[in-house]
């Protein structure tokens, strides 16, 4: 039988012994309890959905918007989510990686906020009211339309062309935007007024 | 499209030729994998590059860029050699029985008429021979030499297998399989699709290149069936809807055409547009022109278009050129002729060729307006951004407006699909920042200047005073009174023409459709082809039954398809002379004895009997033309034509340069290359992961394919030394890229006229904003040129120099 | 006479009586403890992540986290401190003629009849055979330990090797343990052998009883102070 | 109680819903021994993945990436058109590309595979995992990592048999596919499945994938693809995400796809014997040691041993030193 620790060999074990004491206070036998197993909560639950469809190509895919705060109550919605809509007759709810994405372009950190100005020789955009800036511009395109007006060719017919101005029309705003865009250039008389369709 | 995406499910064969469906539609190529998994249908790619579409295709043929009309040319010949011709359909619904005059000829490359001065043909004797009665001459045997099927088989004659071949790089046996499964589809029974886009369009010969498809398919007799067509899927979701609108320099709303200097006043316009029949009893639908035409004049001037003012046809402008497109505004605007630009949603800079050219243009501008969702390129051309964008800014003296838009997610509206599909959607985000409505934002300059006519008076201000604006509030119309305006409505009672008594629609009542239009201005109309998207019976646009009786993939309850919800155009030539469907498993319309029935809205007047009316109802003939009279610049039929920048001389004339009609600006012809110091050929195009410049502000698209760069066979980067992922320069006569090489399989040299001709591919999504790394693109390599007959740059076809090279530098500030 | 290298320069004997024999300088019995300490926590965080059962072991360490984090650090601590040991004491764990007559005796070595066996010099040849079982399993454990440490080196060893080493890194683990165990009983049951790590003396009765070959070599070359 | 969703075709509901994936579906949890039998077997679930339906368009890496709501980083072009170059904790599905010339008809393939966790009914990663219930498989089928548990060890990466887990640098955890259990739990399928513009992903009861699949294999054969097939793999007792090949005889060509995957041989003799041995071995020398210091006789020194150190000492004389 030789487990007789005597008092002085006991003390030599005391620095084995201390490092097992202060281990235990690290927290010995407090092992953290595992988490129960849970999958991610469901995050579309409360949201708002709205039918859109894709603005990129042609195909024109349903899609489903998901929003925190509900526009149709006056609310103003976040985006947090957009997905294909199963019910769309195209698309059938799937999307290409572009249309998948469409989140993120909503979200881009280059989306505009604000209107913005480049002084003529600048290096730089600098912010300007909605109201300075249509003034600008609509001063801007009156004083040339009044100077290069062409109201009649050599034959006194009356032609009506402003040719010192173009305008570009964009290929991805609705039919309703477009109507008024036509309306108000072709009025002008802008016969330099063009859209995607040609490149 | 003249049909839908849905109704590619119905096709036996899908040909993708000049164009990438699986990567630039995805969603609507699904319907090509569902009719090849449910109906066994096959998929041919014919394509300079090895794509994702070839990769799911059941037969994959190269073909050298540009020359796609001698390749199709040939498949015609194959099919007519082969009788594999759907005669009766032919016959009966295209013009080739009729008679042409007899000074049409067509000799070393070129028609008759050619006049090398103007670059321009007199098309005098490219016409039908009329009888005393004022119609056509026809011989329906087809036996006379000058009938259009005759003089259309000696045309195709010379595009022999080898001479194919010799042109197109394609090698005869692929070429042949090709031929020979395409020549399959004229059984009335089964039945082709074309799906194309840019591929054929960005071509100085584009038009032509669609056209003789467009033969092939009616040779075939697959237009207006199920699963079959003349296919344009357009590239972006609302280009379709633009273009009806009339959102171009050449047109108005609906296809009806701006005046020219010729149309002194509204009646000689009118005489030039009011298409009378050419053949006895046809129904040549433009005979309705008068009453779009008044109806859209109330729409745009209400009470100021009046008969006595030749319903303010005077406030139109008139052309002296074809039109202001933008080549010529940018070719002015580089002249120094242009002094503001409006960009709404668009990023020249980087979409039009040559963008040295393009920088220098709007460097002349006195000011620059830019209305976008996006920090555009354009709206920073004056930012140096080191190679990416060598400018000397302080020297840019152009001032610049950039006006933060909403975009789709935050506006309510319809968008027109390639299928026609006229589709609502709903706001669901509340604009960033201060972002504003495109339509605020027009109506608050147009107000102001308005405002400053009313109170200065000016240049002819009656059209901008008298335009009519009556909207709840002025300052941003809705979309629901925007629309109702392009449906139109009655202005007084308007009375039935079949029961004067009874009024037909109600003085300030939405008019059903185009139907109801009058020419006495009595009614108003937006835009014709749009009516009926949103009539008394509400938004149209905004329907949602997606049920689909008997799985044709009509649709018909959902949403609106113009013209009057009609899903598949020329739909009544899916049924023989008797009214019967070609193919009763495909059936579209039927004539029940009195009147047409069927799955789709008829496209021709439901009473009109089979064997009386042609299909083909907004032609004169009533009859499709292989034969297009005078109506297109560079020919009646499709000729060979090189890229204006070929590896190759023309083989049928080697001294012709490009499309001979084409429009060419002296400036840009010193900036032509020749294949002495620019060998290989390059073409440009989408890759799935990224659409356009919009993207690569997309932190997941840009994750998904970061980098610009090119592709390359492994044979040229052998010869040039070039390692896959390594930097290489690319340059042409007009500019210079870096970009990294993808060396690849997928793309291999071809031999074209005995000679190797290289293809280097060259994507175009790359700029200097957004979350993706910087980069150049294929516009500041491609020529100043477009097609002849719409002016469509040569993006698809021209000649560059490579070498390995460094990476790019940024800009040292 | 043996050669020097089985005599360390600082031992060295204390007349009595008792006499006492010094074993370890301060400096060798820190480093022992650094190792000890080392081997210990890495044998617990290692077990840790070893067995299931043992996994409550990470509380020691402040969880999971910690204990993946940590471990290979102490195994860094402890490789360095290890190999400062061993470079002042492998001469004389060199395996001399002697060392067979332990193995050979060695029913008599665990019955305690140390008499019945030759004079044992520094270090016997159980404690030799220790010796370099720690020095051959700590690099096995150090390089194995290396290809598996994935938050650094994740990208320079292929999976399969990765494997490999994972087995091979627990293989060793075990026998490390096993002989550790061997060596802290050991010293143990040797009555009066924990103060030459404490203290770093022994009594000359353990030396003449354990290591009379190295006492009287000590004592031969008059390794002995002045009478006080 | 619902059970598993049949197809990815359907849009997520907004109204608060009971998931249908909880501790109690569990029936494999990592180190642990005894679990409790699950209440209930769910019908179990799989993504079939038609590689020749795919056209590359990587759809199902945005779609998972927005429905994840991860970040992957914006890398550079190194001549292919797999971006990123590799699965990332960011990115848990990629779309590889791989240029094959067939050799029997001389004709380019272009192979596109959509990599990414198979689900494996036997899953290496759960086999090597040391952290009690860090990765846990649901009774449908989903081997799902929960993450609160996971110590970041990346033994999971050395069990998996198809090299899919990767351990994020920034919270040390392991992250991969876990074919949107999120989404399932709420009778959803896969966001990937759901996004595909040609449905070559298409989400189903296992059984009813392996029906649809043999219609893709019959089309292809059909097409003169003889060697068409599936790959459910029973090395790794068969999987939840499964391919249609063309060329299933071979399906390395597919970007290194293992041809018959198993846990390696190394992982069970580290995971199997090793542990078990290991312990015991230990226990042994630890038992031997204490029943020798109970039993035996301590190794005392002697007075005898004291007083013939002290005459050495002794006669050893003074000091001198002549090392």
């Amino acid at each position: 039988m030789n487990v007789d620790l005597s008092r002085r060999s006991f003390l030599k074990l005391a620095g084995a012994g201390a490092a097992a004491t202060s281990l235990g206070a690290m927290g010995f036998g407090e092992a953290e309890a595992a988490v129960i197993a849970h999958v991610r909560p469901h995050k579309l639950t409360k949201t708002t959905e709205t039918r859109n469809t894709c603005p990129y190509c042609s195909v024109a895919c349903g899609v489903i918007i998901y929003s925190k705060g509900d526009l149709r109550k006056g609310e103003t919605a976040d985006i947090i989510h957009i997905e294909g809509d199963a019910d769309h007759p195209t698309n059938r709810g799937t999307l290409c990686p572009k249309g998948a994405a469409l989140k993120d372009f909503v979200k881009s950190p280059t989306r505009l906020q604000y209107p913005m100005h480049r002084k003529p020789g600048s290096d730089r955009f600098e912010r300007i009211s909605w109201e300075d800036a249509f003034d600008r511009i609509a001063r801007l395109m009156k004083d040339d339309r009044d100077a290069n007006f062409v109201a009649a060719n050599a034959a006194g017919v009356p032609v009506n062309r402003w040719t010192t101005v173009g305008m570009l029309a964009a290929s991805a705003t609705t039919n309703e935007t477009a109507w008024a865009t036509f309306k108000f250039a072709k009025s002008l008389g802008i016969v330099g007024f063009d859209n995607q369709a040609r490149v | 499209m003249t049909n839908s995406w849905t109704d590619i499910k119905n096709t036996d064969l899908v040909v993708v030729m000049g164009g990438n469906a699986a990567e630039a539609h995805p969603c609507g190529f699904k319907w090509v994998t569902e009719a090849k998994a449910t109906r066994g249908a096959k998929l041919i790619v014919v394509d300079p590059r090895y794509t994702r579409t070839a990769s799911v295709s059941d037969y994959y043929a190269p073909i050298r860029q540009g020359t796609d009309i001698a390749f199709l040319n040939g498949v015609m010949k194959y099919c007519i050699d082969n009788d594999k011709v759907q005669w009766e359909y032919m016959k009966a619904f295209t013009n080739a029985s009729y008679m042409v005059k007899d000074g049409f000829g067509y000799q070393d490359g070129l028609f008759t008429g050619y006049d090398a001065e103007k670059r321009d043909y007199d098309k005098s004797t490219w016409d039908y021979v009329l009888g005393d009665d004022g119609f056509v001459v026809t011989d329906p045997t087809l036996q006379h030499p000058r009938c259009v099927w005759n003089l259309l088989k000696a045309h195709l004659a010379p595009y022999t297998p080898e001479m194919v071949e010799r042109i197109c790089g394609t090698p005869k046996d692929k070429f042949l399989k090709v031929a020979e499964m395409i020549s399959e589809c004229s059984s009335p029974t089964k039945t082709m699709t074309s799906m194309y886009a840019l591929g054929w369009t960005q071509h100085s010969s584009g038009s032509q290149n669609i056209r003789a498809m467009a033969m092939l398919q009616l040779i075939l007799g697959n237009i207006g069936v199920r699963g079959g067509g003349m296919n344009a899927l357009r590239g972006h979701s609302n280009i379709q809807g633009l273009t009806d609108l009339g959102l171009m320099s050449h047109l108005l709303t609906g296809y009806l055409t701006m005046p020219t200097e010729k149309d002194v006043d509204f009646t000689t316009y009118m005489s030039t547009r009011q298409f009378k029949p050419l053949r006895p009893g046809q129904t040549s639908y433009w005979q309705n022109y008068r009453k779009f035409m008044v109806s859209f004049q109330k729409a745009m001037w209400g009470d100021a278009a009046r008969i006595d003012n030749d319903w303010g046809f005077n406030y139109l402008s008139k052309l002296d050129v074809p039109a202001y497109d933008v080549l010529r505004v940018f070719e002015l605007m580089y002249a120094g002729k242009v002094n503001g630009y409006i960009c709404q949603g668009f990023n020249p800079l980087l979409a039009f060729p040559n963008r040295d050219k393009n920088t220098k243009a709007l460097s002349n501008l006195k000011w620059l307006v830019t209305m976008d969702p996006l920090d555009t390129e354009t709206a920073r051309f004056w930012e140096n951004h080191g190679d990416f964008n060598p400018v000397d800014t302080a020297s840019i003296q152009t001032e610049v407006f950039q006006l933060p838009t909403t975009c789709f997610a935050e506006e309510e509206g319809s968008l027109t699909n390639s299928g026609r599909w006229l589709q609502w959607h709903w706001a669901g985000g509340t604009p960033p920042g201060e972002a504003k409505h495109d339509t605020y934002i027009i109506a608050q300059i147009f107000l102001r200047m308005k405002e400053m006519y009313q109170n200065e008076g000016g240049a002819f201000p009656d059209p901008i005073l008298n335009l009519s604006w009556d909207y709840a509030d002025p300052n941003e119309p809705t979309p629901e009174e925007l629309a109702k305006e392009i449906n139109g409505r009655a202005l007084t009672d308007l009375m039935d023409p079949a029961d004067p008594m009874k009024v037909q629609v109600a003085a300030g009542k939405q008019i059903l459709n185009f139907s109801q239009l009058r020419d006495d201005g009595s009614t108003m109309c937006g835009c014709w082809i749009y009516s009926g998207n949103f009539n008394e019976q509400g938004n149209n646009m905004a329907r949602r039954d997606n049920n689909d009786p008997d799985d044709t993939g009509a649709y018909l309850g959902w949403s609106f398809a113009w013209p009057l919800n009609r899903r598949t155009l020329y739909n009544r030539a899916s049924a023989d002379l008797q009214g019967k469907p070609w193919d009763p498993s495909r059936k579209l319309l039927e004539w029940d004895g009195t009147k047409w029935t069927g799955y789709d809205v008829p496209d021709i007047a439901p009473t009109a009997k089979p064997d009386e009316i042609g299909p083909f109802i907004m032609n004169q003939e009533g009859t499709a033309r292989l034969f297009s009279r005078g109506l297109m610049r560079d020919g009646p039929f499709p000729a060979h034509m090189e890229p204006f920048e070929s590896p190759v001389a023309n083989v049928f004339n080697p001294k012709m340069r490009g499309n001979p009609v084409s429009r060419v600006f002296q400036t840009d012809v010193a900036q032509m290359g020749l294949s002495d110091e620019f060998p290989y050929a390059a073409t440009s195009y989408r890759l799935t992961e990224h659409f356009h410049y919009w993207t690569k502000h997309n932190r997941v698209n840009s994750a998904l394919q970061p980098e610009f760069f090119v592709e390359i066979s492994e044979e040229l980067a052998e010869e040039k030394n070039i390692e896959n992922g390594g930097w290489v320069r690319v340059w042409s006569k007009r500019g210079s890229v870096k970009a990294k090489a993808v060396v690849t399989k997928r793309i291999r040299p071809l031999m074209c006229d005995g000679k190797p001709v290289h293809v280097v591919g060259i994507p175009l999504h790359w700029g200097f904003t957004g979350s993706a790394k910087k980069g150049l693109g294929p516009n500041s390599l491609a020529p100043f040129v477009g097609d002849a007959n719409i002016e469509t740059p040569e993006y698809k076809a021209f000649l560059v120099n490579i070498e390995p090279s460094t990476a790019p530098e940024e800009a040292t500030v | 006479m043996t050669k020097a290298s089985e005599l360390e320069p600082e031992d060295a004997i204390h007349r009595g009586p008792p006499v006492t024999v010094d074993r370890y300088g301060p400096g060798k019995r820190i480093n022992h403890w650094i190792t000890a300490s080392s081997l210990i926590l890495l044998a617990l965080s290692g077990l840790a992540m070893f067995h299931p059962s043992l996994f409550f072991l990470t509380g020691l360490f402040g969880g999971g986290q910690n204990t993946r984090m940590l471990h290979p650090w102490i195994g860094v601590v402890l490789f360095f401190s290890f190999y400062i040991f061993f470079f002042q004491l492998w001469k004389a764990n060199l395996f001399t003629r002697a060392d067979m007559g332990w193995f050979t005796g060695i029913r008599d070595v665990i019955g305690g009849h140390e008499d019945r066996l030759p004079e044992m010099g520094k270090y016997n040849a159980g404690q030799k055979v220790i010796f370099w079982a720690m020095a051959l399993l700590i690099v096995a454990l150090i390089i194995t330990g290396v290809i598996i440490w994935d938050q650094y080196f994740n990208s320079y060893t292929s999976i399969e090797t990765k494997r490999f080493a994972v087995l091979a890194h627990a293989v060793a683990a075990v026998l490390i343990i096993c002989v550790f165990i061997v060596h802290v009983y050991a010293a143990f049951w040797t009555r009066g052998t924990f103060r030459a790590m404490t203290k770093g003396s022994v009594t000359g009765g353990w030396a003449w009883r354990h290591h009379r070959k190295w006492l009287k070599d000590l004592a031969g070359r008059g390794r002995i102070d002045p009478a006080e | 109680m619902m059970d598993s969703p049949r197809t990815a075709v359907s849009n997520p509901p907004v109204q608060p819903m009971e998931s249908n994936l909880t501790e109690r579906d569990l029936v494999r949890r990592s180190a642990t021994s005894e679990l409790p039998p699950p209440e209930r077997q769910l019908t179990p679930v799989a993504k079939l993945i038609d590689v020749s339906k795919c056209i590359g368009c990587k759809a199902c890496q945005s779609a998972c990436v927005e429905w994840n709501d991860t970040h992957p980083g914006i890398g550079e072009n190194v001549g292919y058109y797999t971006n990123p170059h590799d699965l990332t904790e960011d990115m848990f599905t990629l779309m590889r590309f791989t240029e094959w010339v067939n050799p029997e008809t001389d004709n380019l393939e272009w192979l596109i595979r959509k990599d990414g966790c198979m689900h494996c009914a036997d899953p290496g990663c759960l086999k090597a995992c040391p952290a009690p219930g860090a990765i846990v498989q649901y009774s449908n089928g989903i081997v799902d990592f929960v993450h609160e548990n996971c110590i970041g060890c990346g033994y999971c990466i050395k069990g998996c048999p198809f090299n899919i887990p990767r351990i994020s640098k920034v919270d040390h955890r392991a992250y991969k596919c876990t074919l949107c259990s999120d989404r399932v739990a709420v009778g959803q399928g896969p966001a990937c499945a759901k996004a595909c513009p040609t449905q070559a992903i298409v989400f189903g009861t296992k059984e009813d994938m392996k029906k649809h699949a043999e219609h893709r294999i019959a089309d292809l054969k059909s097409r003169g693809y003889t060697n068409a097939g599936l790959y459910d793999p029973p090395g790794v007792g068969g999987t939840h995400v499964m391919y249609v090949l063309h060329h299933n005889d071979k399906p390395h060509i597919y970007s290194d796809l293992p041809d018959d995957p198993k846990i390696s041989a190394v992982v069970q003799a580290w995971k199997g014997v090793t542990k078990y041995t290991g312990l015991a071995a230990m226990g042994l020398v630890a038992a031997g040691a204490l029943l020798h210091g109970v039993f035996g006789r301590a190794n005392r020194v002697q007075p005898e041993d004291e007083e013939s150190a002290e005459r050495l000492v002794d006669s050893a004389g003074g000091r001198r030193e002549d090392a």
